[in-house]
């Protein structure tokens, strides 16, 4: 499962794609809008995406995960959109034999999609807003 | 020949638009196009470093541009 | 949250459990039965626990968690009798400012119940079963 | 005065039981009630090696009992 969407993720349904009886381990990372940044307070968020490039980037994360892994039981969703505190904006489940290599891959996850994936974030605060630069 | 050029987060926000049809010159470059679009870079209006992608895969500055070809210039990426 | 339940884990429920405005990063670790080991072909587990003091284990990993992270949002939840292939066995949710962190206190969650918290597990195989040694 | 041992595992397995009340002298300690209980390891039958807990807390070998105590022996661990 790789998508970008502006519906609800369903985080069950996220974990449910990857798991397999062989894989013992299933890492989950999600990430939620902080109410807080280096800029201080902050009301939500503004997720702006290149759609088609980032499921194309998205699956070369995958790729890269099983070149360096061999694990191929990787899902990435990503939500757009304005998305209020608390919201979850990206869940990204693997599952692996064992706990070490799940835990490395999900973190290389987050790491490259924070790298080489084209999705913006605009910060709004209780007065202005700014796109986040990296 | 014609390209189009899609806009992303402040770049968007810039120009006003999403995307921008153009013809431009057999031979021009990522970066050719990018002079043309950005002439002078007003502080804080262009982020200091773009990637550049074509088709939807990142290339670097000197790539050739095709007839038809989809452009888009990446300003630092924020996703997560 | 701190469990041992023979009972279903609910995994959206542990997830929730931590998620604070605060904290961007949710790292969770779900253990589930696979179909081998080192042994062969594995057809289910049947964990056994001291649950008492099991719970206070896990009460004391949640402390070093504080104690190391100044990480306070961890949910242990551990499900105990016999579990088929495929099966949920352990969720732990680690929620936090920063995912760095948010992994690092939820791989030493799992680290330290294999290490310290008064759980077995007996594997069974299509012929015999053994109880796991460490 | 008296103890109760509970039982785990390949432990409860061996002994067919999962609690043992026990009478024992005042001054034995953990290692001593082991020796009674397990006088010699048969091979398999108990794992070679025990943690020991009091009252539900990890003491060590020369931990000495309490008139109630509740004591177990705790064979390598495996959740997860």
């Amino acid at each position: 499962m790789v998508e970008i969407t502006e519906e609800p993720i369903d985080i069950g349904a996220v974990i449910a794609s990857v798991r397999y009886s062989g894989g013992g381990a299933v890492v989950t990372f999600l990430g939620t809008v902080r109410d807080n940044d280096e800029a201080g307070e902050v009301i939500a968020l503004e997720y702006e995406a290149y759609a088609e490039m980032a499921v194309a980037q998205m699956r070369g994360i995958r790729a890269e995960i099983e070149t360096r892994w061999g694990i191929d039981h990787v899902a990435i969703v990503h939500r757009v959109g304005r998305r209020e505190v608390g919201e979850v904006s990206v869940v990204i489940a693997v599952a692996s034999p064992h706990r070490l290599q799940a835990f490395d891959a999900c973190r290389f996850a987050i790491d490259r999609i924070k790298e080489i994936v084209p999705i913006w974030k605009k910060e709004l605060y209780p007065h202005g807003s700014q796109w986040k630069q990296a | 020949m014609h390209v189009r050029v899609v806009l992303f987060a402040m770049l968007r926000e810039q120009k006003g638009v999403s995307e921008l049809e153009l013809d431009v010159a057999p031979g021009t470059t990522v970066g050719g196009l990018e002079a043309r679009l950005y002439p002078s870079r007003q502080s804080g209006s262009v982020p200091g470093k773009l990637l550049y992608a074509v088709n939807q895969a990142y290339v670097t500055r000197d790539h050739e541009l095709q007839d038809g070809d989809e452009v888009a210039f990446i300003p630092p990426v924020s996703g997560g």
